[in-house]
């Protein structure tokens, strides 16, 4: 087993009905590092962050985390393991505030039960980790420059913070590993810039971050190593340039004109 | 946007209407109220009971009755020179309501005399009540236990009802059965959904027992069932002499629809839960010959005075419908509280429920009513009636009018 | 204080007000089910009747005292809850809709059936323990406990539950876990309001807990405005007095209520109050300097 | 000019989706609008076919504004839109979808005549057309997309999306057929994420940024723009 | 004595598949449980008897009369409680749903009273012998009855075209509208058919149990769409199946002396069934999507 990574995947492979979506997939990602995925739509992509973290289990194949063995396990058990996501097509709980929904990825590090909930008023141990709670909150909205949105609903904010949101949201969850689904995808070329600033501070907080997304610039840029998928099978991985010059890459996802 | 507007204005009218005609209501019952307590000119009976609802029909027909007692007796100049007022009120046969409504009459409407309600369940659950605020109720359709007493065994002091009761009617029945029609054999059909149905079925199976008659197979059906295929086919092998049905009227008729048409020739014997055209209207020939016990001889061709009297009037008065058990006792429930007061000379219940319970043998148009030392009814003699085709198509006949003592 | 209320008010307004204050308490313990969690739960009636039965059944036949009785009736609708839920939970939108309606009607035939419930016959006897002081002291409860619950941790998670199951796992949120508490919680307030029930009227029969109970329940909740404790106070309020001020409608009224629930959804598709943040309408300047901690109202 | 859209308007609640935007399409051409997701082509496309209902703004289509009508009038007036994703009817046919595309139509000789069109430019469709349109791949899903918005025999098509997940190999058969389309007298606007594909056979084209067009131009003009090489083309 | 409890139990299982198919077909579209539908059964119902009784008509013109008075009711109550609410919450239409119920119920008992109504006898109690088993001429026109309601059902929304255009918006509402297909249309026809088909339910429910009554759509309804959830909802081979099914099983029930448990036994067996499989017996499970 090799201790350097923090995820590994091990032919990892999943059917819906007749169709194979992932097929015996293999990846390792060392820790600290930004590894991308790319492929195009279809390929099975967002269908590897969903085995990750828990939503689907392969038809066979191991997912380890830490060199622990996570496959199948639901998916709030993987969150807290340290395991975070962001999804590709925005999932945030639209009727509660921005800060609302930053606590709520705090949930799996704090306590909370039906007493502690009914005594909260006047609980002192209740009333302190509800502020560091909501301290916590704000730095990891402050990080995805949120923080003057605190009391606006999620829903009413712009599709850029919204993907930012869900960063913001992903981040409180302490996790050790970030997947992001497409984050960049509806940004502006400015906001694409100021997301991967944001992201190589992620990464420098010691964070490892796996990421999906379509916009070459922005994947070229910023991964340590990049896998190509296609059909549900991995047909590359390799630095940046390695990838952009595979030969396989270009016929399948880059097209062979790109100059 | 403009239809929109339209259906809001509506609304809001409609609305307005409603609270409008709510605080109407309740300014007339005060004014009627204050004068009412402070002997006025009126003395006001209440009304319990469903007028929507699935069981509707037994308030509407007792209220039927209580009206035309009204009538009758203000044409007359009243009682104790007051006019008799109904208040009337429906609580769509829920309990919640039905306790509300018994509130709303006594503390609002301030009724001297509640009338209903026409099922046990509910005059039970208010029967509390009445007795704390010190107001009659006098229930036109109760039959099952606990009515007029508590459940230890304690009487009620305000609480009557004017009801054959099964407990009195169908030993006496079971015992004509045995002796007159030589029954051996019965089957009995319980309708477990209905509190009458499921006390009449305890009283029928004791008397049973007594008289010898042996119980072949015991069915349960509910009274919403419409087909009794299965039930049937299950009591055809056991060949009672006959099927004892303690439901009602509904479920009676569909009920023998089904063993004719099985080619079963038996008939079936029940209470008064059966008395009414619908019998005939659900059953059809399947019907004829299955008997029924009342306290109210509701044959027009037997009936007589006042009871003759009253079947004309009222069918007259309702495009030929005939009065059923239901209207009689409504009618015949003002007319007691009407005698008691002129009796007692007040309209005040503390002393009128004392001329209640010295009612003896007195004439109604439902039969003759004793109310006995236990605060129970005793109607004698019980008719038992068989369903016949008559000249003007199927009717009841009576059978037999069977004396009962207390 | 009863005795004071008792010499203002006559025993009219005290029956109806003391029942709507039980409606009450079944309604907000639903409106956390369906209103904050957004589970669908078309057997609210059924919990209902397991408080109301069971309280009953333990002071009438094995003369428990009252509030023993009381607290006893909320639990095993708790429990009867839990028990359902397991399996139910799993399934979500309509499915889950028409299997808590299903059991719902099991549990009316059940109790139609069995001895120690008087099947038919009903259940006579019951001591008046219900007066409206203690009726009304529960309702205060049970809307601080919803309050608080709403505004803790506990809730926040369930509304997160409502907005997006799938994202509040990936946050760490064990939704069945979450669910199935939720649940228990709401019909433990409906147990609790059932005992209650049963210890006002004073008799109780199978047929009064039917599905229409439960859509009733469930139209005071959606009327009121789903997630809003002030709106389903007040969708409570107007549904139960709305037959009583009809009565002068007489055979009309039922005919009335219907069309006025058919307008009313109409006219306020999220409720009387849904959409409408109590909080930020009052505390407008205020909610802006401080930190807020109210998670949004429902719709 | 065929198709005008003046200022328009679309917001989800409280978000924002098209901020005004203006633009043209002349008889014959191929549009392309492209732009990052949520961007709002989309939007636009689905607001164009009546599925939205703008804030503010007009849409007009030979002198009729279309913002105040319902969906199943725009397609009758000739502008049939090819969703994105395909949203073929899974449990029906393949020949049962295409007959829907041919819906607002009476001559059933002339539909007859359309389907035999369809099936001449789509032999691989002719060949399934008993098949419940849910087993068919994903390429074939789009030409039986395609087909289907032929079939009402439109003056205006509208495709949203064409390219999305289908192999390059695919995708540049049905870039053809889109030309191919285009030739025989339809006019098209076109959504696409690919801007490299889009601009390779668009006459004018586009460029959406959040809500708002950042640039417009003939295709060939903006394929050489340095900002839109950058932003769209990746690359640097 | 079995053979003879599945005649029983299919021919109440028809009547419950034609009343399921109203309920599939509108929630395949709309995704509303219209809860009313059990009340468009009962108005049925009460026309065909007046239909007999006041006009002297015999069963065929009856049972058509019927369907259309019901068609045109189906139409006028979605335009009235459900239209509005199209783009509202699930529950607020369900809501509106259950006052349109309480409202027509109370309508009807208001202009006919409470109590049951007599169905009479428009067809001889003539009994056929099939084997070992009887069959009386009542449930063979049921029977036969259903099966040609339901034959023309396949047929117009297998090969006319609005039946297809129904088919295309219960499976891509939008994309449906951007055929031209008239949404607004195709539900008011979804109504009709549904409203229809209730109503010839009513009318044979009369004739074979003799009566009718203001309330005997709350149970049927319930239970129809019980039907419909067990043979998959949106399905319609499933809501006949799925009425079929419970038909049998609840007769079968009767018969094995659990009359009492009769409504249990629906509900149980839906429950047991939704536990195994989710989305009903031909329903199409669902995949999260993420």
């Amino acid at each position: 087993m090799d201790m350097s990574a923090l995820l590994e995947l091990q032919n990892v492979t999943i059917r819906f009905g007749g169709l194979t979506a992932v097929d015996g997939v293999d990846m390792k990602i060392d820790r600290g590092t930004i590894r991308a995925l790319i492929g195009p739509n279809g390929a099975g992509k967002s269908t590897i962050f969903n085995i990750v973290t828990g939503i689907y289990s392969p038809t066979a194949g191991r997912v380890l985390f830490n060199g622990q063995e996570i496959t199948g396990l639901p998916p709030h058990v993987i969150t807290k393991k340290g395991i975070a996501r962001t999804f590709q097509n925005i999932r945030l709980f639209g009727k509660m505030t921005v800060l609302d929904n930053v606590k709520i990825g705090q949930h799996c590090r704090s306590s909370c039960d039906f007493l502690s909930a009914v005594t909260g008023f006047f609980n002192p141990k209740v009333k302190k980790e509800e502020k560091e709670i909501e301290e916590r909150s704000l730095e990891a909205l402050e990080l995805m420059e949120l923080a003057d949105k605190r009391y606006e609903y999620a829903q009413s904010l712009s599709y850029g913070e919204q993907r930012r949101l869900e960063i913001a949201r992903a981040l409180a969850t302490k996790p050790s590993l970030l997947l992001l689904d497409e984050p960049a995808a509806g940004m502006n070329p400015q906001e694409k810039q100021t997301l991967m600033k944001m992201i190589r501070k992620i990464q420098d907080m010691g964070l490892t971050i796996f990421l999906v997304e379509h916009d070459m610039k922005f994947v070229m840029n910023l991964s340590d190593r990049i896998a190509v998928l296609d059909y549900g099978r991995k047909i590359a991985a390799g630095s940046p340039e390695e990838v952009q010059k595979n030969p396989d890459v270009i016929a399948a996802y880059l097209g062979k004109d790109v100059d | 946007m403009k239809k929109k507007g339209l259906l809001l204005t509506i609304m809001v009218l409609l609305t307005l209407a409603l609270l409008a005609a709510g605080c109407g209501g309740e300014k007339d019952s005060k004014d009627t109220a204050a004068s009412g307590s402070g002997g006025g000119d009126t003395i006001k009976i209440g009304f319990l009971g469903a007028t929507t609802g699935d069981q509707a029909d037994f308030g509407s027909k007792t209220l039927a009755g209580m009206k035309m007692a009204a009538e009758d007796l203000n044409k007359e100049g009243g009682v104790l020179g007051k006019k008799i007022e109904i208040v009337e009120e429906d609580h769509g046969s829920k309990l919640s309501e039905g306790v509300n409504v018994v509130q709303k009459l006594i503390n609002r409407d301030k009724v001297v005399a509640i009338v209903g309600d026409p099922t046990t369940g509910i005059t039970k659950a208010v029967a509390p009540i009445a007795e704390s605020s010190h107001v009659v109720l006098l229930s036109a359709g109760a039959v099952g236990a606990n009515v007029v007493n508590t459940e230890d065994g304690k009487l009620r002091e305000y609480v009557y009802r004017n009801t054959l009761l099964d407990a009195v009617a169908a030993p006496a029945v079971v015992k004509y059965l045995a002796e007159e029609l030589g029954w051996k054999k019965v089957a009995i059909v319980t309708t477990k959904d209905l509190d009458y149905s499921v006390g009449l079925t305890k009283i029928f199976k004791k008397a049973l027992a007594d008289n010898g008659i042996e119980v072949v197979t015991e069915e349960t059906i509910m009274d919403k069932d419409r087909n009794f295929a299965a039930t049937v086919t299950a009591i055809k092998p056991h060949q009672p002499d006959g099927i004892v049905f303690t439901g009602y009227y509904t479920a009676g008729g569909l009920f023998m629809k089904e063993v004719k048409k099985q080619g079963l020739d038996i008939n079936m014997v029940g209470g008064d839960g059966l008395l009414g055209s619908t019998l005939w209207e659900m059953g059809g020939e399947a019907v004829n010959g299955s008997m029924v016990y009342c306290g109210f001889e509701a044959d027009p061709s037997m009936a007589q005075g006042k009871t003759k009297d009253f079947i004309e009037r009222y069918s007259e008065a309702n495009n030929g419908e005939m009065p059923n058990m239901f209207v009689a006792q409504g009618y015949d429930a003002v007319m007691m509280l009407a005698d008691a007061i002129k009796a007692a000379n007040s309209d005040d219940p503390v002393k009128f429920k004392e001329e209640i319970k010295k009612l003896k043998n007195w004439q109604g148009v439902s039969g003759t009513i004793t109310i006995r030392e236990n605060h129970e009814p005793l109607k004698s003699p019980v008719y038992l009636l068989e369903v016949v085709e008559g000249e003007n198509g199927q009717q009841f006949k009576v059978k037999a009018a069977i004396p009962v003592e207390g | 204080m009863s005795a004071f209320l008792e010499s203002i008010l006559d025993p009219y307004y005290i029956q109806v007000l003391t029942l709507l204050g039980v409606y009450i308490i079944a309604a907000l313990g639903l409106n956390l089910i369906t209103g904050v969690t957004g589970m669908f739960s078309f057997g609210h009636a059924a919990y209902f009747a397991v408080g109301a039965y069971g309280a009953a059944i333990l002071t009438v036949k094995y003369q428990f005292p009252f509030y023993g009785a009381l607290l006893a009736g909320g639990i095993m609708a708790a429990l009867a809850a839990v028990i359902i839920g397991f399996p139910a939970l799993r399934l979500t939108g309509d499915y889950l809709g028409i299997v808590t309606l299903g059991f719902g009607e099991i549990i009316r035939v059940v109790f139609l059936n069995l001895d120690i419930t008087g099947g038919a016959l009903g259940l006579a006897g019951i001591a008046k323990e219900s007066s409206i002081v203690l009726v009304y002291t529960l309702v205060l409860v049970t809307i601080y406990v919803m309050y608080a619950l709403q505004n803790s941790r506990f809730g926040r998670a369930l509304v997160a539950i409502r907005e997006d199951d799938i994202a509040a796992e990936a946050m760490g949120i064990n939704i069945s876990a979450y669910k199935i508490k939720a649940f228990a919680i709401g019909c433990f307030f409906a147990g609790v309001a059932g005992a209650l029930y049963a210890h006002l009227l004073l008799f109780l029969n199978p047929t009064d807990f039917g599905f229409a109970k439960s859509f009733e329940f469930l139209c005071f909740v959606v009327l009121g405005g789903l997630g809003s404790i002030p709106g389903v106070i007040l969708g409570t309020s107007v549904l139960t007095l709305a037959p009583e001020f009809l009565r002068s409608l007489s055979d009309y009224r039922m005919l009335i209520y219907g069309a006025l629930m058919v307008l009313m959804m109409i006219f306020r598709p999220n409720g009387l109050l849904g959409g409408v943040d109590l909080q930020r309408l009052v505390f407008k300047n205020k909610y802006k300097s401080q930190a807020g901690r109210s998670t949004a109202a429902g719709g | 000019m065929l198709l005008e859209v003046n200022n328009l308007h679309v917001s989800y609640g409280a978000i924002r989706a098209l901020a005004g935007i203006s633009f043209t399409l002349n008889k014959g051409e191929i549009v392309a609008l492209i732009g990052a997701n949520g961007a709002g082509k989309s939007t636009t496309l689905c607001t164009i076919s009546g599925l939205i209902k703008p804030a503010q703004g007009s849409i007009m289509f030979k002198n009729m504004d279309l913002v105040k009508m319902p969906p199943h009038k725009i397609v009758n007036l000739g502008i049939s839109q090819v969703p994105e994703g395909r949203r073929v009817f899974p449990d029906m046919t393949v020949l049962e979808n295409l007959e829907m595309g041919a819906y607002t139509r009476k001559n059933r000789s002339e539909i007859k005549e359309s389907l035999k069109n369809v099936f001449q430019r789509f032999p691989r469709l002719e060949e399934r057309k008993h098949q419940l349109a849910g087993t068919l791949s994903g390429g074939e899903q789009q030409m039986l997309a395609m087909g289907r918005a032929l079939m009402s025999k439109p003056e205006v098509m509208l495709l949203d999306e064409p390219s999305m997940g289908l192999a390059p190999m695919l995708v540049k058969e049905i870039f053809e057929i889109i030309k191919d389309i285009n030739r025989s007298g339809t006019t098209i606007l076109l959504v696409e994420q690919n801007a490299h594909m889009a601009l390779s056979i668009a006459h004018r084209a586009y460029v959406l940024e959040t809500g708002e067009i950042a640039l417009s131009g003939r295709a060939e003009e903006l394929a050489n723009n340095e900002q839109v090489r950058k932003a769209y083309l990746g690359e640097d | 004595m079995f053979e003879q409890q599945i005649i029983n139990g299919l021919t109440l299982g028809a009547v419950y598949a034609l009343i399921a198919l109203g309920y599939t077909m509108v929630y395949g579209i709309i995704q509303l449980i219209n809860f009313a539908h059990g009340e468009i059964y009962m108005i049925g119902a009460f026309v065909g008897v007046m239909m007999v009784t006041i006009l002297g008509q015999g069963f065929f013109v009856s049972i058509i009369a019927a369907m259309m008075v019901c068609m045109i009711l189906g139409v006028l109550l979605e335009r009235v409680a459900y239209r509005p609410l199209r783009k509202s919450t699930r529950l607020a239409a369900l809501i509106s749903a259950i006052g349109a119920s309480i409202f027509l119920q109370n309508a009807m008992m208001l202009w006919k009273g409470p109590q049951p109504v007599g169905f009479p006898q428009v067809i001889n109690d003539a009994i056929y012998h099939i084997g070992s088993v009887e069959v009386t001429k009542v449930q063979l026109i049921i029977l036969a009855t259903s099966a040609v309601l339901m034959a023309i059902l396949n047929y117009i929304v297998k090969y006319v075209k609005i039946g297809k255009a129904m088919r295309a918006a219960s499976q891509d509402y939008d994309t449906a509208s951007l055929m031209g297909i008239n949404i607004n249309r195709v539900i008011s026809f979804t109504f009709a058919i549904g409203s229809a088909l209730a109503a010839a339910g009513g009318v044979l429910v009369g004739i074979y149990f003799n009566t009718v009554e203001p309330l005997m759509g709350v149970m049927a309804g319930l239970k129809a769409f019980c039907a419909a959830v067990l043979g998959g909802i949106g399905s319609i081979p499933g809501a006949v199946l799925g009425g079929i099914f419970l038909g049998v099983a609840e007769t079968i029930g009767i018969a094995a002396g659990f009359s009492t448990y009769k409504d249990a036994i629906a509900f149980s067996l839906l429950i047991i069934v939704l536990l195994f499989k989710p989305t009903g017996l031909l329903g199409k499970p669902i995949q999260r999507k993420v």
